[in-house]
């Protein structure tokens, strides 16, 4: 499948794109030509040779603020969707196999996240239990989980159902070997799927929260926390947010091609996109003949 | 037969009850948790300098919360059968009463989006489905894939500086209630909507497409092609009713994301709806009003479910048996 | 059988004709896009704050007042030259020794909700100011020591020492008079649902904490001179819609923040801003009970750390000034000396610190603050301190949890702001006595200032040497206390050139002749 | 059968037609794009009205293909590369979109293996019978309703009235096949494809089936290709019967003279493998092509 991946135009450009913003993260504060923190008395400027995308509101460079962001941004995306899929994915796997009770307990919690509103939750979450970036990422790490549940579930179902481990089963097969053999074949591509979309969906969540002047702390750069406070100085640099907001696009834009690209390389279509132009090509061919 | 229909619709009733209950409870419970597990307190909120420790030990006696968890839990719930969400710490004022006031607006906004989202969503997913793998599907796909990820406040600025400001067709902000007619109900509604609803849109045309797309492989599909029917009828009669069942049960999981997005798009188009409300009650340690706030959500989101299932069992019934 | 061929079925037409419906329903709004905007003479005010707080004496005498002028009278107001001009009351006496002062009302004056305005209703909220718990108004009524009602409309105060201030404590700010019905029947709900007060304006509606609207009250004893019929003020808008919200006519008044005013001035728009109107000081509060500013070194140090300069010039988009006091340049408690005592030099900071002891980066301290208004300035602050080896750890709150901590005196430092009060003395004592509300080292005070303040409350107001007293306590104050100025800033105001310019009065926002030009609307 | 069983052999009939052929293939050849490969290599048959013929082949072997392709449904980028399809005297290669819709249903029909999947679950089975009668036969909504319960009846469904309000689930397989019978001649068509269209049924309700389509032969005079991998099914109802490996038409003949004289060695290899496995019991009576019904149903 990891071939017929590479083969889609758009997984390479995502995965070309998700690379450069990997290498931002690791290297991003040494990349950054001047100090993240440091203002100076050229403030609100426009992009010069010097300050190649201007500076913010304390004359501070905002390419270096933006790279030095990339860490925390995207670190705790990571955090999101880390503690999304495993709080999802484990149970999710789990109550195909462990009886009943679990599964009406894990469904009923389930659906009990889902039914909580998003952004109210995950604000009500960091305003009540400590103003933090950390509880802000556990609240939206919990709300995402159902996502990964159910997919996770869900492929499961089909796999648990399925003859051949039916067959593994009436071998005497134990639930541990039928999870690793059959069960995380069939789960990691939906699985996949999902981490990609939740990826990007954990920095927009971020930014919300920030823009709402919840999680991080002033002058801590974070790509949400600069979008949000170039908003206040629209009337001087009007396109001051689109620097920022044009990253975490980017950004969130490359995990979702890589999702769809994924399950376009799972899915029955691949096949088809894949082989698009060459089977023009050959129909022309046998046209022309 | 009668009964037959009849049973099913019980059943398409009965079952997504049978999961209220339960949520209903584990929801309530979660937020009361939260807001006990928050440490916060009336006292500090009202007596501001005055809060020493026997000040303190006074006003939560007075508000019981020196009682055992288990017995506030219990007598909160109780009041909230009898409609009664408490007080704010905060004002004072009935949690329900206000909130009452405000989720007018707020489903009044997310009702617009709503609408735009299923007839935009539907629009777009019919579309790349019907051209699917053509650039046609791709440039559907490419749009809904950037509305979703934009920030909702980002799309709100842009929505005010565009339709608001430059162009000066509709209202920045405010809202005006429907009874001073359904123009400026709606023009003051739209952009909020539009906002708000740009998530919806993406997913319910991804998840249409999707479903379509993986209809049209269907075998009866092509049997209704080689019965000789005609494709925009096998489209809109049997590829649609069957392929609508994931963009609608999507659907059903995007009430609380809209109720949720309340809190950006309310913030930008000076809404005060639920979202501000749960936002500042939130911000300020107001534990009753932030539990009303989800109390009344969990309570929407199951209802709005509830009738995403029954409309479900009366267009695919094959379709709602696996939801 | 007859087999019938390309026969087209409605379906997909009525569908196809729905959604083009609703298109056009939707594209039609355009049209009504205006609706908002009312026909008569309503000012429509949108601001980024929040007043959740209507009973004047809960509120105190803050910036907030101006949400509470339209609906509350004060027994005296004060004029364009800030002299004391009579209101609800017609005037007052001192008696010789100066503690103790009489005040006769207006007859037949009524509240909103007809009880009378008489001498039980102002002796009841003198009870109230220093007795209520949630009262912000305490200390500044410290002097007060009893309300005696010696006709129905004569009352009488005594002071506790000679003190020529009260006028002006009773006009505006801290003078504003609610119905004694109505908050001996509820406070909460006076406060906090249903403020009723003798001013221009009733309230209408009340939607808690994102709009009221006011409407005119014939009853109020100027009436003639009002003649805006509403006042709908919309609380919590987002900053970066509020001009937006100006434009498309929304909105016809507007608080801005500073870097929005230019935009609206370009747009058409009336700015009115500047220092003679509304003003506000920033500050940076130190909390001398509180390490590390129990070292009176570190004070010391962080006053020649900062630079005014970089924050009015960063910040105030041309409407700020460095300030070196809590008083803007005019000001009668100005004391211009004050400007070089603590002139910016980080060299002289770090010096400081080193003899007394300190290793560089070894003072460190936690900078509380509102982040609706002090993100910014925090964020210059931190960088200024940082020069010096101090590291101030930025954590900043939401208002009522702020207030939490600054007023229960629980931090060590915070940035806070300053708008004036209508009496001076109550302007001094707020900043620098030992129950002041914007004195963080409370109950701490200088022996210095008291006895400054003591000299100017025993000083007639119309007396020749009242600016020089005056003055003097002002320059104990700030010298002995622990406030460290930061910059002035004008407030913006900006309005539709429709409405008339509102009376020029420092720090009080009246609505008396403003009017909206007949054709403009 | 009333009519006797006429041979066609590709090579001597490519040029004449006859008023009579309801559908000819000539040489037809299919190729996928994708792969650039053929995977069909010509095939050529005749079929006149009342007649059946059969297409034997393991699975992969181009029959259904080939039944994609008379019917105009082949998968993306598969396409007729070659030779020609004649339906009712009209080159397949030039009917448009709506004529191909015209023409399915009411000139061609089609039965598939899985009946379920083939009727949509979200609607009766009755409404989709309706439907094809309201939609192409142009009857009222009633007349429709009374037509689709008297063909109901006539593919001897017990209880048509209730079947009509049945869900797919509702209905069992063999049920669901009667159906879909019902659906396909419900516009009197010329031309039926029965594609595996008793596979996936056990053995009592194949015989059923079989025995229905061969009535509906005689009765409605259709004209009937039967495609199975069980050359014991394809020997009980057809006249004809052309066996396809692997894209290729191994062997192609009178059913008859392929059961008892096969040339090629894959086609001895199919006959051997079902006298194995109980083709010898039909092998008597196959000179008649049909099994009298009542013995079917004793199987």
């Amino acid at each position: 499948m990891i071939k017929v991946l590479l083969r889609l135009p758009s997984a390479r450009i995502a995965i070309g794109v998700l690379l450069v913003i990997a290498v931002i993260t690791l290297f991003g504060p040494v990349l950054a030509p001047y100090d993240p923190l440091q203002g100076s008395d050229l403030t609100l400027a426009p992009p010069s040779a010097q300050h190649w995308l201007g500076t913010d509101y304390t004359g501070r460079d905002v390419l270096s603020r933006i790279l030095a962001g990339a860490p925390l941004s995207i670190v705790s995306t990571l955090e999101v969707a880390g503690i999304a899929l495993v709080l999802g994915t484990i149970p999710g796997i789990l109550s195909v196999y462990l009886g009943s009770i679990f599964e009406w307990v894990s469904l009923r919690l389930i659906d009990t996240l889902v039914a909580l509103p998003f952004l109210v939750f995950a604000v009500a979450m960091t305003a009540l239990l400590g103003n933090g970036i950390t509880q802000a990422m556990i609240a939206v790490g919990l709300l995402v989980a159902p996502l990964f549940y159910r997919v996770a579930r869900a492929a499961t179902l089909t796999v648990a159902q399925s003859q051949y481990v039916e067959a593994a089963v009436l071998a005497g097969a134990s639930t541990g070997w039928i999870v690793r053999r059959h069960v995380w074949a069939k789960v990691l591509p939906p699985i996949a799927i999902t981490l990609a979309t939740t990826l990007g969906l954990g920095l927009v969540v971020i930014s919300s929260l920030t823009f709402l002047g919840i999680g991080v702390q002033p002058p801590t750069p974070t790509w949400g926390g600069i979008l949000a406070s170039d908003l206040d100085y629209l009337p001087q640099k009007a396109y001051a947010p689109v620097f920022p907001a044009v990253i975490i696009l980017v950004t969130v834009l490359a995990f979702n091609m890589l999702a769809d690209a994924i399950r376009d390389a799972a899915g029955q279509s691949g096949r088809v996109l894949v082989g698009a132009r060459a089977a023009k090509a050959n129909r022309a061919r046998r046209v022309a003949a | 037969m009668r009964r037959s229909r009849g049973r099913r619709l019980a059943v398409s009733i009965g079952k997504p009850l049978a999961v209220f209950v339960p949520v209903f409870l584990l929801g309530t419970f979660f937020t009361f948790l939260l807001g006990h597990l928050s440490g916060r307190s009336p006292a500090y909120i009202q007596l501001g300098d005055a809060a020493t420790p026997e000040a303190v030990a006074a006003v939560e006696h007075e508000w019981g919360l020196d009682r055992p968890f288990g017995v506030q839990y219990v007598d909160w719930l109780g009041d909230i059968f009898r409609f009664d969400l408490g007080e704010s710490w905060f004002n004072g004022h009935s949690v329900a009463e206000v909130l009452l006031d405000r989720a007018v607006i707020t489903l009044s906004a997310a009702g617009v989006a709503l609408v735009i989202g299923v007839v935009a969503g539907f629009a777009l997913g019919a579309l790349a489905a019907r051209f699917h793998a053509t650039w046609v599907d791709r440039a559907v796909t490419g749009f809904t894939t950037t509305i979703s990820v934009l920030p909702p406040f980002v799309v709100g600025i842009a929505l005010v500086a565009v339709f608001a400001v430059s162009l000066d067709l509709l209202p920045a902000a405010g809202y005006v209630p429907i009874e001073a007619g359904l123009g400026p109900w709606l023009s003051h509604l739209i952009l909020p909507a539009i906002a708000l609803s740009f998530d919806t849109v993406a997913d319910v045309a991804r998840q249409l497409r999707d479903g379509l797309v993986s209809t049209k492989r269907e075998n009866y599909v092509t049997g209704a092609l080689v019965r000789g029917l005609g494709p925009r009828r096998i489209f809109f009669v049997h590829v649609l009713r069957n392929g609508v069942g994931p963009a609608l049960a999507v659907l059903g999981l995007k009430f609380p994301a809209l109720l949720g997005g309340a809190v950006v798009t309310e913030a930008i188009f000076g809404l005060s709806g639920y979202g501000v409300f749960a936002t500042q009650a939130a911000i300020r340690g107001d534990v009753p009003a932030v539990q009303g706030v989800l109390v009344v959500s969990v309570v929407l989101v199951v209802l709005f479910n509830l009738v995403v299932n029954v409309v479900l069992n009366r267009l695919a019934p094959a379709a709602a048996r696996g939801v | 059988m007859r087999v019938q061929i390309g026969k087209r079925r409605p379906t997909a037409v009525v569908v196809a004709a729905l959604v083009a419906a609703l298109g056009m329903v939707l594209a039609g709004c355009g049209g009504s896009a205006s609706g908002g905007a009312g026909g008569d003479s309503t000012v429509r005010w949108g601001t980024k704050q929040i007043q959740a707080n209507w009973d004047p004496i809960v509120t105190g005498s803050t910036g907030a007042t101006i949400y509470l002028t339209p609906i509350y009278e004060s027994l005296f107001t004060v004029d364009g030259e800030r002299h004391v001009v009579p209101a609800l009351a017609s005037g007052y006496e001192y008696n010789a020794a100066g503690d103790q002062i009489t005040i006769t009302l207006k007859p037949g004056l009524t509240f909103q909700d007809g009880s009378p305005v008489d001498a039980e209703a102002v002796k009841f909220n003198i009870e109230r100011i220093k007795t209520q718990e949630n009262s912000a108004l305490k200390g500044s009524y410290n002097n007060v020591e009893t309300a005696t009602v010696v006709d129905p409309l004569t009352v009488r105060l005594d002071l506790g020492q000679q003190d020529y201030q009260i006028p002006y404590l009773l006009a505006v700010r801290g003078g504003m008079l609610p119905s004694k019905t109505a908050a001996q029947a509820d406070p909460g709900r006076l406060n906090t649902a249903a403020p009723v007060g003798a001013g221009p304006f009733t309230v209408a509606s009340y939607d808690p904490e994102s709009k009221i609207v006011l409407e005119k009250w014939d009853g109020y004893w100027d009436a003639a001179n009002i003649k805006v019929d509403r006042i709908e003020i919309n609380f919590g808008v987002d900053p970066s819609t509020l001009t937006a919200g100006l434009q498309s006519g929304v909105y016809n008044w507007a608080q801005l923040d500073p870097q929005q005013a230019d935009e609206a001035e370009k747009a058409g728009f009336d700015v009115l801003a500047s220092v003679d109107r509304h003003w506000g000081i920033q500050f940076l509060s130190l909390n001398t009970n509180k390490a590390p500013f129990t070292d009176p070194a570190v004070v010391e140090a962080v006053r020649y750390a900062v630079n005014p300069e970089e924050y009015s010039t960063k910040l105030g988009f041309g409407l700020a000034a460095p300030a070196h006091q809590p008083f803007p340049e005019g000001h009668p408690a100005y004391v211009s000396a004050l400007n070089a005592e603590h002139p910016y030099d980080p060299a002289k900071a770090r010096d400081i610190l080193a003899k007394a002891g300190y290793a560089d980066g070894s003072v460190s301290f936690d900078l509380s603050g509102m982040a609706i208004q002090s993100g910014q300035i925090a964020e210059i602050l931190q960088e200024q301190l940082k020069a010096v080896g101090i590291t101030a750890n930025i954590a900043l709150l939401d208002q009522a949890n702020w207030g939490k901590g600054y007023y229960s005196k629980s931090v060590a430092a915070s940035l806070f702001g300053y708008v004036g009060r209508d009496s001076h003395v109550q302007a001094l004592t707020e900043h620098y006595d030992a129950g002041g509300v914007l004195n963080l080292s409370s109950p701490t005070t200088s022996p210095e200032f008291q006895e400054a303040l003591k000299a100017v409350r025993a000083t007639p107001i119309d007396a020749p040497d009242y600016e020089a007293k005056l003055q003097a306590a002002a320059q104990a104050g700030y010298e002995h206390g622990s406030t460290v100025a930061l910059y002035s800033l004008a407030s913006v105001v900006a309005k539709d050139e429709s409405i008339s310019d509102p009376p020029a009065i420092d720090g009080y926002q009246s609505w008396k002749g403003v009017q909206f030009t007949p054709g403009t609307q | 059968m009333t009519q006797a069983p006429v041979v066609t052999p590709a090579a001597e009939t490519v040029a004449e037609t006859h008023p009579e052929d309801v559908l000819v293939l000539e040489d037809v050849r299919i190729h996928d794009d994708l792969s650039d490969t053929e995977l069909v290599h010509g095939v050529s048959l005749r079929l006149r009205r009342g007649q059946v013929v059969g297409i034997v082949g393991e699975s992969g072997s181009g029959k259904s293909l080939t039944c994609r392709a008379v019917l105009g449904i082949l998968p993306e980028l598969i396409e007729v590369s070659g030779g020609s399809i004649t339906l009712l005297g009209r080159d397949a290669a030039t009917l448009t979109r709506r004529d191909w819709t015209a023409l399915r249903g009411a000139a061609i029909g089609a039965v598939f293996q899985d009946p379920a999947s083939y009727l949509n679950p979200s609607i009766t089975v009755g409404k989709q019978l309706q439907e094809v009668l309201r939609v192409r036969g142009g009857l009222s909504r009633k007349d429709a309703h009374r037509r689709a319960v008297e063909l109901f009846d006539s593919v001897h469904l017990r209880d048509p009235e209730q079947v009509y309000r049945q869900y797919v689930h509702e209905l069992s397989g063999g049920m669901l096949q009667r159906v879909l019978i019902a659906i396909a001649i419900s516009l009197d068509p010329d031309i039926l494809i029965a594609d595996e269209a008793t596979t996936a049924l056990d053995a009592t309700v194949q015989a059923e089936i079989l025995d229905l389509l061969a009535e509906l032969t005689e009765r409605l005079g259709l004209a009937l290709v039967l495609v199975s991998h069980d050359l014991a099914v394809v020997a009980q109802l057809c006249d004809e019967v052309l066996v396809l490996r692997d894209g290729h038409v191994v062997e192609q003949g009178p059913t008859a003279r392929i059961l008892h004289d096969p040339q090629e060695a894959y086609t001895r290899l199919l006959v051997a493998e079902h006298e194995q496995y109980g083709l010898e019991r039909y092998l008597g009576t196959t000179a008649d092509a049909v099994l009298p019904t009542e013995e079917l149903n004793r199987v």
